[in-house]
Parts: C-alpha cells; sequence; structure tokens
C-alpha cells in the first residue's frame, strides 16, 4: 500500500517537475510576450497541481492536507486570474501580439 | 563543508556592498533606497546564518524534533525587518515630498537647484 | 544542515547575488522594482532553509508584498527611469571594494556555520528553550523570546512602526482628505473596476485571506507567525480591497479616524500590558503577574500583546498606503 | 524523492529569473515575476516536507497570497501609468 | 514605591504619552501634553542623577527576566548625565517652542509634530538607559526616524533634502552598528553589555572582532557627525525648524557619542590588547581636523544657523578628542563637555528661533540691528555665545579647561593638541563675534523688499515664554559655569566608570 | 555690614545698578543718570568704606564657589587691590558726571545701553581689584574685555565697529593664547594661583621657564598695551570721550598693569624673580615701550590718538617699575597707577570737552583754543603737566618714587629711559599748551563756542583739582602702597 502511493507520488511529482522545467524553458525561449505567458501559465497550473497532490499524497489525511489543498486552490484561482489580468492589460496598453515570420519578430524586439 | 558554510558570509559581503554601491553611487533616490533595502537584507541574511545549527530545525518545539536552531537571532531579525520597512517608508515619503517640491528626484539636480 | 540542502542554499544564494547586481545595474526603477520582489522571495526562501520560519514569514508578507506596493506607488508619483550618472563613480567603487575586503577577511576567525559549540548556539539558546517549555509553555520558542524575553525590543520595534506611520503622516497628509466622506464615489477613482475577472476573484478572496490574517495572529504561539505578520496580511487584504474597488470606497469601509484609532490603540494596548504588570507588583512588562498562575499570566500577557502588534501594524500600513495613493489622487 | 522536484523548481526559477533580468517589456518582467513566486510556493511547500515539519505549510499559504496582492499592485500602478501617459504620451515599453 | 521603576519610567512615559498626542486635535493641546510629558521626564531624570551621584549604578529588569536573557536597564553616571541634558533639552525646548512652532507647522499636522518630538525623546532616553546592544539599536532607529519628521517640518524645501540625506546617512550608520553588534554576537552569544564585556576576553583579537570594532565605531562615528561623517548634519541642521534645531543639537550626536564611547570604552578597549591604541590613533587626527575645519567653516558661513551648526562639528571634535586621549581625566573633559556644550549651544538656536520670530530670515545680514530690537534675547545669546567660546565663568570655560589640562599630560603631543585648542577657540570668538557684530551693529536689515517677511506686528504677538526659558538656559550657562558640583560629579564618576580597571 | 558683605556688596551693586539703569532707561534719561549716579555713589561709599580696614592691616576674603577643584571663585582684599578699586570707584562718579555732559551734548543714540554697559564694566573691574587669586583675576578681566567691547563700538558706524574688532581680537586673542595658557601653566606647576606674599612659584619653578612664563604672562595681559601688544589702544580712540576715559584711566588699561603688578609680586614673588635674573627682560620691553609709544607720539595729529600713545608710554612706566623689584619702585608703581589715572582722565576729559563744544579733534584746529575754553585748557594744561611730571602736580610725585627705585636698583637702562621719555613727553604736550594759550587763532570762521556742558566742564575741574591735590595729599595713597613691602 505505502509502495503504492509512494510510486504514486513520486510519478506525479517527477512528472510536476518536468512541467515546471518545460515551462521554464518556454518562458525563456518563446518569441514574444503572449507566447511566453502562454508557457508559463500552463504549466504553472499544471505543475503546481502535480506536484500538490504528490506532496498530498505523502501526507496522507491529515491538517497538511487541508492545507495544501487551500495551498492549490488558491493557486488554481489566483494564477490564471493573474495571466489573465496582465494579458488584459498589455493588452490595453497597446502591445500586439506577434504574428508572422521571423524577421518580424526581430524588428518587434529591436522596437521594444 | 566549511568552504561552503562560508559561503554564506561571502554572499553577505557581496550583498551587503552591492546595496552599498546603489547608496552611495547612484544619484536617484529612489534607487538609493532599493539600496539601502538590499543593505539591510544583506544584515538579515548574515543573523540568520550564524543562528543556524547544523542538524537543527526551525525553534518550534513540536513533534520529534530536538535539536534547534538559535531563537534570539531570528527574533532580532523579526524586529530589524520591520524597522528597515519603517524607514524605507518614510524615505519614499520624503521621495514624494522631493519630487513636489523640486520637480526631480535625482540628486545632482536637486543639489542643483539648492545651490543659491 | 545536510549538505544537500546547503547546496540548494548556495543555489539560492547564488541567484539571489545575480538578481541583486541586475538591480543596481538597471536603469528602469520599475525593473528594479521588480526585481526587489524576487530578491526577497529568495531571501525568504532562503532564511526558510535556515530554519527561520518566522523571518521567512515576515520577510515574504514585508518585501514582496508591502514593500513592491509602496515602491511602486513612490514610483507612480515619481518617473520609472533613471538618469545616467555623468561620471564613472570610481571613488564609491573603491570605498565599496575595501568594505568588502575587510568584510570578507573577518569571516576567515569565524565558528563554523552550525556547529554546535558556536557562542551563538552555546551561551543563551538552550536557556532560551528551556525556560520557555517551563516557564512560557508555547511551543514557538520565537514568539516567547519575542514577545517576553526580549518584550522590551518588541515594544520598540512597535514604536518605530507608530514612528513612520507617524512621519508618513506628517509629511503626506491623511488620505481622508483627497476623500471626504459623503463626497460621491467618481469613476475616476475607481481602481480596477474595469478588469471583471481579477475584481470578482479579489472580493471572493479577501475574506479568506483576512481570516488568514486572524489565523496568523491567533496562531503564532503555535506556528510561525504572530502579531507583525497578521498585521501585515490584514493591511495587505485591505489594500487589495482599495486596489479593487478604488481608494474612496476603501475609506468609506475604514475610515482614517479609525486607523489612527488603530495605531495609536494597538501601541497603548502594549503599553498598558506593560504597565499592569508594573501595577500588579512586577516590573514592566512582566506578564506572570497578569494571573494567579505564572504560567498563564504570561501566555496572556503575550497573546494580548501579539493583538497590540498586529492593530498597529495594520493601522500604520494601510494609512502609509491611503497616504501615498491619496497623493497621486490629489 | 522530493529533491527531484526541488531541483526542477530551483532550475524553473533561474530560467524565470533570467527572463525577469532580460525583459524585453516590462509585461515580461511581471510575468517572470509572478511566475517565481508560484515556484516559491512550491518550493517551500516540498522542503516543509523534507524537513519533517509539514505545520509551516501556512506560511506557504501567505506566500501564494502576498504573490497575488503583488501582481494587483503592479496592474495598479499600469493603469496610473496609463492614465497618466493619456494625459501626456503614448505608453512607452522597453 | 515608584522608585525602583524610575529608570524604566523615564522611557515610559514620553512613550505612552506620545501615542495619545496624536489624538489631540485643538490646536495648543498637543504641545502641553507634550510639553507636560517632557517636564515628568526631566524630574524623573533629576531625580534619578541625584540617586547616582558617588558611583552608584541603578539596574532594572524589564519584565522581570535575568540579565542576559532578558533585556537590562542600567543608569549609571554616565547615562544620568545624558538623561538630563536629552530631558532638559527637549523641555526647555518645547516650553520656549511653542510660538515658534506655530507659525511654522500647519495645524492639521501639528499633533503628529510633537508626537515624533516624544517619540524622538522616548528613542534618545531609551538609549541612554539601554544596556542591551541590540535594544540601543532599536530605539536608536526610534529616535532617528522621529527626527528625520521633526527636521522634515521645516518651511524650507531644503528641508526635505537634507533629511533625505540624514536617512539615508543615518541608516547607513545604524545598519554598521548592526553589522558590529551582529559580529560581536555571533563570537560571543550574547547582546547583554557586561556580559560580552565578561565574555569578550576569550575570543580577543579574532578577526571579526577587530572588523567588529570597526564598523560599531564607523556607524557611530555617522550617527555622531564626526568628521569626515558629518556632511549630513549642517543642512539638517539649518532647514530644520529652529525649536527642532535647538531640542536636536543639545542631544542628537551625543546620545551616539555616548554609544560609542560606551561601546569603545566598556566593551572593546578593556579586553582587546592594543585597541586603545588605535582608538587613539584613528580618532585624534579625526578630532583634530573636526575641530579645525569646523570652526574655519563656520568662520565664512553667512547663514546663522549652518554657522551653529558647523560649531557642532567643531564641537563634536573637543568632546572626541576628550575621549581619544583614554585617560581618566580627557574623559572626564569629553563628558563635562557634552553637558556644557548642550546648555551653549541649545540656548544658541533657542534665541535663533527668537530672532527668527521678528525678522525674515537668519542669515547675517537679515538679524541686523536685532540687538536693538529685542535686547533682553539679544544678552542671552551672547552669554550663550560667550559659553561657546569658553570665556571664564561660563559653563564652557571648564570643560575646555579640563580638556587642556588632560591634554598636557601628554608631553610634546599635548602641547600640540593645546595648541589646537586655543586656535579654534580663537576661531570661535571670530566667529561668534561675528554674529553679535552683525545683530548689534549691522544696518535693521530691510524688510520691506523681503515679500513673506513678517517683521515687528508679530512682537506683540510674541510670547514672552521664550525669552524667559532663554535666560534660564544662559543663567544654567552661567551658574554652571562657577557652582558645577553635579555634572562634575556626574562626568569623574563616568571617566571613571568608563575606564574600569586602566589607571 | 561686615568686610566681608562689603566685598560681595560692591561686586554685587554695579550689576544691580546695570539691570535698574536698564529698567529705569525705558522711563525716561534723567531717572536713568540718577541711577547712574547713585550706583556710582553707592559703589564708591561701600569701597572707601573698606580702605580704613585695609590700612589697618585687615585682610577681608570670601569663597564664592569652588569652580574646578583647588581653583575656587575667591576674593580677597589687598592693598594693590583696595587702592585700584577705590580708585576706579571713585572716578566712576566723576566719569558719569562727564558722561551726562558728554552725551548730551553730542546726542548719542543708545544711551541706555550705554550707561548699562558701563555699569557692567565697572562692576567686573572692581573684580579685577578683589580678585584672590589667578582664577578669578582671569575671569573678571575677560568679562571686562567683552562689556568694553560695545561701548568701543558704541557709535555703530563701520569705522568703530572696525576698531573694536581690533580692540577684541588683540585683547581676547592674548588672552587665550597667551595669558591662559600662563594661568594653566602656574596652577601645574605651583599646585595653586592664589595671590600669596611671596610668591606661589617659588622652589616649584626655574630656570629660562620663569623668564618664559614671565613673558606670557606681561604679553598675555594685552590690556597693559606693552608693544607690540598695544595696538588695540590707538584703536579703541573711535569711542566716545568718556569710553576712551573709562579705558585710559578707570578700568582697562589700569587692569592690565594692575594685574602685572598683582602677578609680579604675589605670583613670582619678589626675591624669586631677583634670583631668577629675568626681571630684566620686562625692564628692557618696557623701556622699548616707552620710547618707541613717546616718539610715535611725537608724531601724532589727531589729539586723542596722541593721548592715546601717550597712555601707551605711561603704562609702561609701571610695568617697569614693577620689573625693578626695589620698594621704592614699588611704591612707585602703586602711586602712578593713581596719578596718571588722575591726569589721562583730565587730558580726555578736556579733549571731550573740546569736541562737544568746537568739534575739534585735531592738533592745528587748537590754535588760541585757551581763550574760548579757559576751564577747559586749564585743566588740560594741568593734565599735562602732571603726564610730564613736573610739580606741583600727581605725575611727580609718583615719577619721583620710580626713579629713586631706579636708582635703588642701580639699573641705567631705567633711569636713562625716564629722563629721556620725560623729555620726550615735555616736546609733544608742551607745544599743544603753548599753542592754545599763546598762538592766535587763524580760522577764518571762528565759531562762536564757549565752554562745554556743565556737567562735563564740573566733572574736568574735579579731576584737575584731584591731580593737583595729590601732589600734596598723597599720604593716604603711599601709606596704602607701603602695606606691600613685605613683599619685597
Amino acid at each position: 500500500m505505502n509502495i503504492a502511493i509512494d510510486i504514486a507520488s513520486w510519478v506525479l511529482l517527477t512528472l510536476g517537475g518536468v512541467n515546471l522545467l518545460i515551462g521554464g524553458i518556454g518562458v525563456l525561449r518563446m518569441p514574444d510576450f503572449y507566447t511566453r505567458m502562454h508557457a508559463a501559465s500552463l504549466t504553472d497550473s499544471m505543475g503546481a497541481i502535480l506536484v500538490i497532490l504528490g506532496i498530498m499524497l505523502q501526507a496522507g489525511l491529515s491538517l497538511a492536507t487541508v492545507k495544501l489543498g487551500a495551498i492549490l486552490a488558491f493557486l488554481l484561482l489566483t494564477s490564471p486570474t493573474a495571466a489573465n489580468a496582465l494579458a488584459v492589460s498589455a493588452l490595453l496598453a497597446g502591445m500586439k501580439p506577434r504574428t508572422g515570420d521571423a524577421v518580424q519578430r526581430t524588428n518587434h524586439e529591436a522596437d521594444a | 563543508m566549511d568552504i561552503l558554510g562560508l559561503y554564506h558570509y561571502w554572499v553577505f559581503a557581496v550583498l551587503l556592498m552591492t546595496g552599498f554601491y546603489a547608496i552611495v553611487a547612484k544619484p536617484n533616490l529612489i534607487k538609493k533606497l532599493i539600496g539601502l533595502s538590499l543593505f539591510q537584507s544583506a544584515v538579515f541574511l548574515c543573523y540568520i546564518t550564524f543562528g543556524k545549527l547544523a542538524g537543527g530545525t526551525a525553534p518550534i518545539v513540536g513533534k520529534g524534533a530536538e535539536l534547534f536552531s538559535s531563537p534570539l537571532p531570528q527574533v532580532l531579525i523579526l524586529t530589524a525587518i520591520v524597522v528597515s520597512i519603517s524607514t524605507t517608508a518614510l524615505g519614499l515619503a520624503l521621495v514624494l515630498r522631493i519630487k513636489e517640491a523640486y520637480g526631480s528626484i535625482e540628486e545632482d539636480e536637486i543639489q542643483e537647484q539648492d545651490a543659491p | 544542515m545536510s549538505t544537500i540542502t546547503l547546496l540548494f542554499s548556495i543555489f539560492l544564494l547564488t541567484l539571489l547575488m545575480i538578481t541583486t547586481m541586475a538591480i543596481v545595474r538597471t536603469r528602469n526603477l520599475f525593473v528594479a522594482v521588480m526585481l526587489m520582489g524576487i530578491a526577497s522571495l529568495l531571501i525568504a526562501a532562503s532564511f526558510f532553509l535556515l530554519d527561520a520560519a518566522d523571518v521567512a514569514l515576515t520577510e515574504a508578507a514585508v518585501g514582496a508584498g508591502i514593500s513592491t506596493v509602496l515602491f511602486l506607488g513612490a514610483l507612480a508619483l515619481t518617473s520609472e527611469r533613471e538618469r545616467s550618472p555623468s561620471s564613472l563613480p570610481l571613488l564609491s567603487l573603491g570605498i565599496v571594494a575595501i568594505v568588502a575586503l575587510i568584510v570578507i577577511y573577518a569571516t576567515f576567525d569565524q565558528p563554523p556555520l552550525g556547529s554546535p559549540s558556536a557562542p551563538v548556539q552555546a551561551h543563551l539558546t538552550p536557556w532560551y528553550i528551556e525556560s520557555t517549555r517551563e516557564l512560557i509553555d508555547i511551543p514557538n520558542v520565537v514568539t516567547a523570546v519575542l514577545a517576553s524575553f526580549r518584550g522590551y525590543d518588541t515594544l520598540g520595534e512597535v514604536i518605530v512602526v507608530f514612528t513612520a506611520g507617524v512621519g508618513v503622516l506628517f509629511l503626506l497628509g491623511t488620505g481622508a482628505s483627497a476623500s471626504a466622506a459623503g463626497a460621491p464615489l467618481s469613476e475616476d477613482n475607481a481602481g480596477l473596476r474595469h478588469y471583471l475577472i481579477p475584481r470578482i476573484l479579489g472580493r471572493l478572496l479577501i475574506p479568506f485571506i483576512l481570516l488568514l490574517g486572524f489565523y496568523v495572529q491567533f496562531h503564532g504561539e503555535y506556528s510561525p507567525g504572530g502579531g507583525f505578520q497578521a498585521g501585515a496580511i490584514v493591511a495587505a487584504s485591505i489594500i487589495l480591497y482599495s486596489l479593487l474597488e478604488g481608494e474612496q470606497r476603501a475609506l468609506l469601509v475604514i475610515p482614517q479616524g479609525v486607523l489612527l484609532a488603530m495605531m495609536v490603540g494597538g501601541v497603548l494596548l502594549y503599553g498598558a500590558v506593560g504597565v499592569a504588570g508594573l501595577v500588579l507588583g512586577g516590573n514592566f512588562l512582566d506578564y506572570s503577574v497578569l494571573d494567579s498562575d505564572p504560567v498563564k499570566g504570561q501566555q496572556w500577557g503575550i497573546l494580548l500583546i501579539e493583538i497590540g502588534i498586529g492593530i498597529t501594524v495594520a493601522g500604520v500600513l494601510i494609512s502609509i498606503f491611503h497616504a501615498f495613493a491619496s497623493r497621486g489622487a490629489a | 524523492m522530493y529533491y527531484a522536484v526541488i531541483v526542477a523548481t530551483l532550475v524553473t526559477m533561474a530560467l524565470a529569473l533570467l527572463r525577469a533580468v532580460r525583459g524585453p517589456t516590462v509585461y515580461d518582467r511581471v510575468l517572470a515575476v509572478n511566475m517565481f513566486g508560484t515556484k516559491t510556493v512550491l518550493l517551500l511547500a516540498a522542503l516543509a516536507f523534507v524537513f519533517g515539519r509539514p505545520d509551516f505549510l501556512d506560511l506557504v499559504l501567505v506566500y501564494a497570497l502576498i504573490n497575488f496582492i503583488g501582481v494587483f499592485a503592479v496592474l495598479e500602478f499600469f493603469r496610473n501609468r496609463a492614465t497618466r501617459a493619456g494625459e501626456r504620451q503614448p505608453a512607452q515599453h522597453e | 514605591m515608584l522608585a525602583p521603576h524610575l529608570p524604566m519610567l523615564q522611557v515610559v512615559v514620553p512613550l505612552l504619552m506620545a501615542p495619545f498626542v496624536v489624538l489631540l486635535r485643538p490646536r495648543g493641546l498637543a504641545w502641553a501634553a507634550a510639553t507636560m510629558a517632557s517636564l515628568m521626564a526631566f524630574a524623573i531624570a533629576i531625580v534619578l542623577a541625584l540617586s547616582v551621584v558617588g558611583d552608584a549604578t541603578l539596574t532594572y529588569r524589564v519584565g522581570g527576566w535575568m540579565a542576559p536573557y532578558g533585556i537590562e536597564l542600567r543608569v549609571d553616571a554616565f547615562g544620568a548625565l545624558l538623561l538630563l541634558v536629552i530631558t532638559g533639552a527637549s523641555s526647555m525646548a518645547l516650553l520656549g517652542g511653542q510660538r515658534s512652532l506655530e507659525r511654522a507647522l500647519p495645524p492639521t499636522r501639528e499633533p503628529y509634530y510633537f508626537s515624533a518630538w516624544l517619540l524622538a525623546l522616548t528613542g534618545f532616553v531609551g538609549i541612554a538607559v539601554s544596556a542591551d546592544a541590540f535594544n540601543i539599536f532599536v530605539f536608536m532607529e526610534v529616535s532617528s526616524l522621529a527626527s528625520y519628521v521633526l527636521i522634515a517640518g521645516g518651511p524650507d524645501r531644503r528641508a526635505l533634502s537634507a533629511v533625505f540625506k540624514y536617512l539615508i546617512m543615518g541608516t547607513v550608520g545604524a545598519t554598521f552598528y548592526l553589522v558590529g553588534i551582529g559580529l560581536v554576537y555571533m563570537m560571543t552569544g550574547t547582546l547583554n553589555l557586561a556580559d560580552m564585556a565578561g565574555r569578550i576576553e576569550a575570543v580577543a583579537d579574532t578577526r571579526p572582532m577587530i572588523v567588529a570594532a570597526g564598523f560599531i565605531t564607523v556607524g557611530l562615528a555617522l550617527k555622531a557627525a564626526i568628521f569626515p561623517l558629518h556632511i549630513w548634519l549642517p543642512n539638517a541642521y539649518a532647514y530644520a525648524p529652529h525649536v527642532t534645531t535647538a531640542f536636536l543639537a543639545a542631544c542628537a550626536t551625543k546620545v551616539a557619542l555616548y554609544v560609542l564611547l560606551r561601546f569603545d570604552f566598556l566593551i572593546l578597549q578593556q579586553h582587546l590588547s592594543g585597541h586603545a591604541f588605535q582608538f587613539a590613533g584613528y580618532l585624534m587626527p579625526l578630532a583634530v581636523l573636526g575641530i579645525l575645519v569646523g570652526s574655519g567653516v563656520a568662520m565664512f558661513e553667512r547663514d546663522l544657523k549652518r554657522l551653529l551648526a558647523f560649531s557642532s562639528v567643531a564641537q563634536i571634535g573637543y568632546m572626541l578628542l576628550g575621549a581619544s586621549l583614554v585617560s581618566v581625566s580627557g574623559l572626564h573633559a569629553a563628558i563635562l563637555h557634552m553637558f556644557n556644550h548642550a546648555l551653549a549651544k541649545g540656548g544658541l538656536f533657542l534665541a535663533v528661533a527668537a530672532f527668527a520670530a521678528v525678522t525674515s530670515g537668519w542669515r547675517l545680514e537679515q538679524i541686523g540691528g536685532i540687538a536693538r530690537t529685542m535686547p533682553w534675547t539679544f544678552a542671552a545669546f551672547v552669554v550663550c555665545g560667550l559659553s561657546l567660546i569658553g570665556v571664564p565663568g561660563t559653563a564652557g570655560f571648564l570643560s575646555k579647561w579640563y580638556l587642556v589640562t588632560a591634554a598636557l599630560e601628554h608631553g610634546a603631543l599635548g602641547i600640540a593638541l593645546v595648541c589646537v585648542i586655543l586656535l579654534s577657540s580663537l576661531m570661535a570668538v571670530a566667529y561668534v563675534w561675528r554674529m553679535v557684530e552683525s545683530a548689534c551693529f549691522a544696518p535693521d536689515f530691510d524688510a520691506e523688499t523681503d515679500a513673506d517677511s513678517t517683521p515687528n506686528r508679530d512682537f506683540a504677538a510674541f510670547s514672552h515664554l521664550l525669552p524667559t526659558i532663554l535666560w534660564i538656559v544662559a543663567l544654567a550657562n552661567l551658574y554652571f559655569g562657577l557652582a558645577n558640583a553635579l555634572p562634575l560629579e556626574l562626568a569623574k564618576s563616568a571617566a571613571r566608570t568608563l575606564l574600569g580597571g586602566l589607571p | 555690614m561686615s568686610a566681608e558683605a562689603a566685598v560681595l556688596a560692591s561686586l554685587a551693586l554695579p550689576l544691580l545698578g546695570a539691570f535698574l539703569i536698564a529698567l529705569a532707561g525705558r522711563i525716561s534719561a534723567n531717572i536713568r543718570e540718577a541711577a547712574t549716579m547713585l550706583t556710582a555713589t553707592g559703589l564708591a561709599l561701600i569701597v572707601w568704606s573698606l580702605v580704613p580696614l585695609v590700612m589697618a592691616g585687615e585682610r577681608p576674603q570670601v569663597s564664592v564657589a569652588e569652580v574646578l577643584p583647588g581653583i575656587e571663585l575667591a576674593f580677597a582684599v589687598e592693598p594693590l587691590g583696595m587702592l585700584f578699586a577705590a580708585l576706579a570707584s571713585m572716578l566712576w562718579i566723576v566719569n558719569s558726571l562727564y558722561s551726562i555732559g558728554y552725551m548730551r551734548g553730542n546726542d548719542e543714540a543708545n544711551q541706555t545701553r550705554f550707561y548699562v554697559l558701563f555699569a557692567v564694566s565697572l562692576g567686573t573691574t572692581i573684580g579685577v581689584a578683589f580678585a584672590a587669586n589667578l582664577f578669578t583675576l582671569f575671569l573678571f578681566y575677560e568679562a571686562l574685555t567683552l562689556s568694553t567691547y560695545p561701548l568701543v563700538a558704541h557709535k555703530g558706524d563701520q569705522r568703530s565697529v572696525a576698531s573694536a574688532r581690533v580692540y577684541l581680537v588683540v585683547l581676547l586673542s592674548t588672552s587665550i593664547v597667551l595669558f591662559l595658557p600662563a594661568i594653566i601653566w602656574t596652577y601645574m606647576a605651583a599646585g595653586s594661583g592664589e595671590f600669596t606674599l611671596g610668591g606661589v612659584l617659588a622652589g616649584k619653578l626655574e630656570g629660562a621657564g620663569v623668564g618664559l612664563l614671565l613673558l606670557l604672562f606681561v604679553f598675555g595681559i594685552g590690556k597693559a598695551a606693552v608693544m607690540p601688544v598695544h595696538l588695540w589702544l590707538p584703536a579703541a580712540m573711535v569711542a566716545p570721550t568718556p569710553v576712551s576715559a573709562l579705558l585710559h584711566a578707570v578700568a582697562v588699561v589700569k587692569a592690565g598693569v594692575f594685574a602685572i603688578t598683582k602677578v609680579v609680586i604675589y605670583i613670582f614673588g619678589v626675591q624669586h624673580l631677583l634670583d631668577a635674573f629675568v626681571a630684566d627682560l620686562l625692564v628692557a620691553a618696557a623701556a622699548f615701550t616707552i620710547i618707541a609709544a613717546s616718539i610715535v607720539a611725537l608724531r601724532q595729529e589727531n589729539l586723542k590718538r596722541l593721548l592715546a600713545y601717550s597712555t601707551v608710554a605711561q603704562l609702561s612706566y609701571v610695568v617697569m617699575a614693577i620689573a625693578l623689584l626695589t620698594p621704592l619702585a614699588g611704591i612707585g608703581a602703586a602711586a602712578h597707577i593713581v596719578a596718571h589715572a588722575f591726569g589721562k582722565i583730565t587730558l580726555f576729559f578736556a579733549a571731550g570737552a573740546i569736541y562737544t563744544a568746537a568739534r575739534k579733534t585735531e592738533l592745528h584746529e587748537l590754535r588760541g583754543i585757551g581763550r574760548r575754553m579757559p576751564v577747559t585748557m586749564s585743566a588740560f594744561t594741568i593734565g599735562a603737566l602732571s603726564m610730564i611730571g613736573i610739580p606741583p602736580t600727581g605725575g611727580f610725585i609718583s615719577k619721583w618714587y620710580i626713579l629713586a627705585g631706579a636708582y635703588q636698583a642701580d639699573n641705567m637702562l631705567a633711569l636713562l629711559t625716564i629722563i629721556a621719555s620725560t623729555l620726550l613727553n615735555a616736546a609733544y604736550l608742551l607745544p599743544i599748551i603753548y599753542m592754545a594759550w599763546f598762538a592766535h587763532d587763524e580760522t577764518f570762521e571762528a565759531r562762536a563756542h564757549g565752554e562745554a556742558p556743565w556737567p562735563a566742564v564740573l566733572a574736568l575741574t574735579l579731576t584737575a583739582a584731584l591731580t593737583l591735590g595729590f601732589f600734596v595729599f598723597h599720604s593716604a595713597v603711599l601709606a596704602l602702597a607701603r602695606q606691600l613691602l613685605p613683599g619685597f
């Protein structure tokens, strides 16, 4: 039983870690703000879910699990909201999502 | 382990000096306050570092824990953090007033205006 | 501290150094403030690794939260860009280098990190941990030292916060003047009312944040937290409210007079507990005499003064925020 | 087993930091800061279990909250700036 | 019943009055409450001073916890003398300064100002009575933050930039001090000063201790405005409200110097070999330079308040010079000079406050003819000025006398130092006399050319309290120039305590 | 009133008087001047009541406070101080009388300030006279400088402020740079600065140190105007004439030579100085000053400046007399303090009277003035004769004793100096007298002026009478001076 939980949480944690890493790389490598945000917000939520679930499995039924649940709920509510607000704000400020080829991209970054 | 341990102190030195540099070399008043904030954070780090006990845990007596890091530096730093934010708040309020009075927050421009 | 956590810690500290360098280098003050938030989180994480949970909590609340809000408030009213200095500050670099060398010089004779025989660990620490168990009987030794053994320092700390509040109000005036009670709520000063999703979510969360604040306040004897952190959290929730709903509405909810009363009341509560000790035959801030059972008395005392701290801190922080914000509106 | 997560988090934090330093727009930096905050929350949650002190999780909760408020402060700042810029000139990005 | 609690009450009275004051809205009420608290503190200080005469020391355990674990308060002769200076300066400045402040402050800000005043007072007395290194830091910050507020109340916008500079330098100083005590704490594991002194022997001469000594000294030197770290001081004093300047000039830097001396002598010097030599070696040249540069700049300064501020830099040099002789007589002179300089400088700045009530400014040409308008105030100003110079019969003479005799114990070096002291006394004559001459003989400043001047019309409304207080201070300058048993006894006992075992 | 109480009263009365004068000045000029006269008279009565006691050998002592350990603020009356105090208090009455005439006659501004400070400086003068030790002496010496400074700068115009600055700078800097270190040295060497018959330094300080200390004292006491620290005296000429009288006759310069005399007799001790062979230095300095000042006086065109240089020379008579270290010269020194005071005050009163009545200040303007102002010029003549030392004036008596002292000391330098300077004195004073009485008044628009206002004339008549009277009734002064003899 214990081993099963251990394996399950190990899998979850590892997947979560991978998710986080991918998000990190995405934020660094994506070409413009909106795409970077896409990478960040998606992996943020997914990574958080996976990692906290993994930890929850380890914690078992205790106060800690309740707290973890609260944290997860919190992250799930706030993270997308923040991303949304940021995107709206950027859009309102007049930042255009990039479309088209790489030449344009370099131009855009040069302008900025 | 020793060298790794000393690393904390070196970071303390570097942080201290980065902050200090911002304070003395930057003419922008807000930048100075940022520097001040970093400068103080470095000291906090130093205190907390030497309060740490190898194999110890946070000094909150609970289940199973036996060895505790020293609570005293933590108490001191709690106080110091509060002092730091208070200073920063007051400093920022001053900056706002200076901006209103001089129209600038660059030290050299203010000095120019002050010179009779 | 096991080697691996030490390595984590070193990694964090390296990131921290990079961040601070970037902070000093950048000419954009907004960027600097954002990076300050990161630096603060890194420092807080390091504190956590170094067993200082209470401090980590405070640093997060103050450094990443309140401090960022204040800096942004100031930036909004001044300018975001820093002018480039006229010349290379060689003198400053020289001074800084010399001081750095002196500090590094000092590190070589230090007792090794974490050694149990270091004076810090050997001299006072065992007594504190023992006495907390015996005389105060609360799990959080940090709270015990903070509130009782060195309660006078903490009184000083509250006074510092109070002074900062008085100072900011003196310099900037109260926020109340900008939006006198009864004035129609203008759309102009409406905060983030047009951002629908954040607003709804924010309003949803505020009660929970307040709840969390009270939890931190009253659970401070058992886990990390206490009056100061709780005050900061409560203040943060009110600040969130005024960000969402605008300055004026926030001031309608908690008027400036109430804030002032909070500032004053907290300090006076703290002082009153101290004087009570004096009147009941003990020394100033001696809580043992508050109850027939000295241990109970200590716990009562700590509870009361923590409440005092929380009230003052919340009052001051909110007042400062309003003072900054109203300056912009004016 | 937590170490894998911790290392991953640390590396991600480094990457986010890099983005925050690099920019190029202020929105990128805010994004990076926000991401950094989430990563810190996860890191501390994992560390609390590594230390065997799950009661520290309330602290983690506060972190998540503070991060949220920070984002709002930034938004308010942008709104404010937009209002001011509307009075003078169009907003400029880095 | 209260007697054993007096060291604590000294801090608690202004501390608890400060929050009250914020709530007092009607004009004048805040002032009255602050003055009352300050006078109570003064009374307590007098009782304390009388009870420590004769090498007695009062201790108090805050919270009832014993010394190295809890925080201890300790009032010895040095502390008692300083308490007298602090509370006395605060009381006199408040009593005399009501009208002056009413003119300077908008009514809505008054309660905050007076609250900050009491907080500054709390900070200063808190430092003076504390026997705990970190507690000193906390109260130092209380006093600093409150002082920033007090100074920023000045009507001139330059007050703001001056305060900002003070804030930066003051915080750097406090943080240096924090680093220093951190290092000491790391090596000794304690924060209580007495305990620290006892445990320092074992780790003396380790590198962190040496660096700690340096950090503490530099940090406190910044706060004490020791040359060349004085650059925040002139503008801060010049553009603050006059009454603030009178208060701060009398005690702010002295409190930092007090901590510096206590740290260096009680803790470091007695236990670090060679520290005495280093202390003298580094600080004596700074003291001499400070004396000469401060006096020299003051001689050519045309702004009355800046002139007096630069004179303060020089006077701090005197105190430091006495201390850097590392002898009982030298310390004795230094400590006595703290007291005497407070009397003289406080009186001078109060007089400036009085002048400013009827003149349009306080540049030398603007106070022209003030001696004719306000002969009594002016006479008191002259008495305080004489005390600053060190004319015999005034308090200032005594400390210079002791300083000279202490210096003469050092042979050829001593003679050189005496020359410096005499030279700077001459410079003091010069700058004091420039003020007197302008006040007496310069033509009446043509006030009509100044748009915002309100000359003489206010004279009728001008409170007679200020000249009265001024005369009390002036007479104190004379009285303590002749019958100085109390400060002398306290200073002597303080000097002996500081040097402890040393011969 | 006991003697001790009288000593304290004589110190307190002028200060009280100053306060009353300040208050009275707000009411009316007449009441103010009445207060001045009343105070002056009261002071003279108190001081003179002490004279018989001191003559009888009593030495009242009062200690007020111990300022520094071993250093007291204390007063003691001894013959020399008694003489000085009696002289000053007496002349104050006359001077006040004169001031009333002069100040009103010239419509001076700030008269209240003038009278207040006059009273204060008299109080400090009494303090100098009665000082029981070096510290007390120094204290009142400095106070005297400071309280007379505004008097010198009384007019308040550029020139008088500048001159007053010279006055202050010279006097204060000499006292701080030289006098104060000398005092400190004395206290450190002897352990006491008490004025003791026979000196306190004997056996404590030997060799070159004695000479150095003596020089520190002599040049540190700038009020004695030994060259080159005499610069302040001519500069102070800008002051109103009553102030010049105060400076030259009543208080200031007298305080200087008085202090030197006290230091020589009571600090060094005559015998000690004789043993150390250093007094000759002093004689030489004084002799140089006498000759040089007299020669400078010869070349003066302004009457008051001439009188000022004459004072410089006359003061050095006293210094030289003391330095001769013989009993007769000592008596001569004491007598010369008195005689010079009477003579010089007369001269200044006369000069002031001329200025008040005729606005004349330069020598060449004085032709024939004797016929318009006969009383004044008669008094002037008497004063001048006293300066030269021609009988029947007081100056003759003191010069005689000094000459005798020089002979007793077998000091050729001193003898020659006295003779030469007498000739020089005659050379610069007699032409004035000649001009005033016998030259024809050539000024075309010879203004019709008569004598100065009556209080001034009365005052200068009185002092002229005193100058003459001293020739006859000098026994009391000599009796007092003789009490100094045990010191020799």
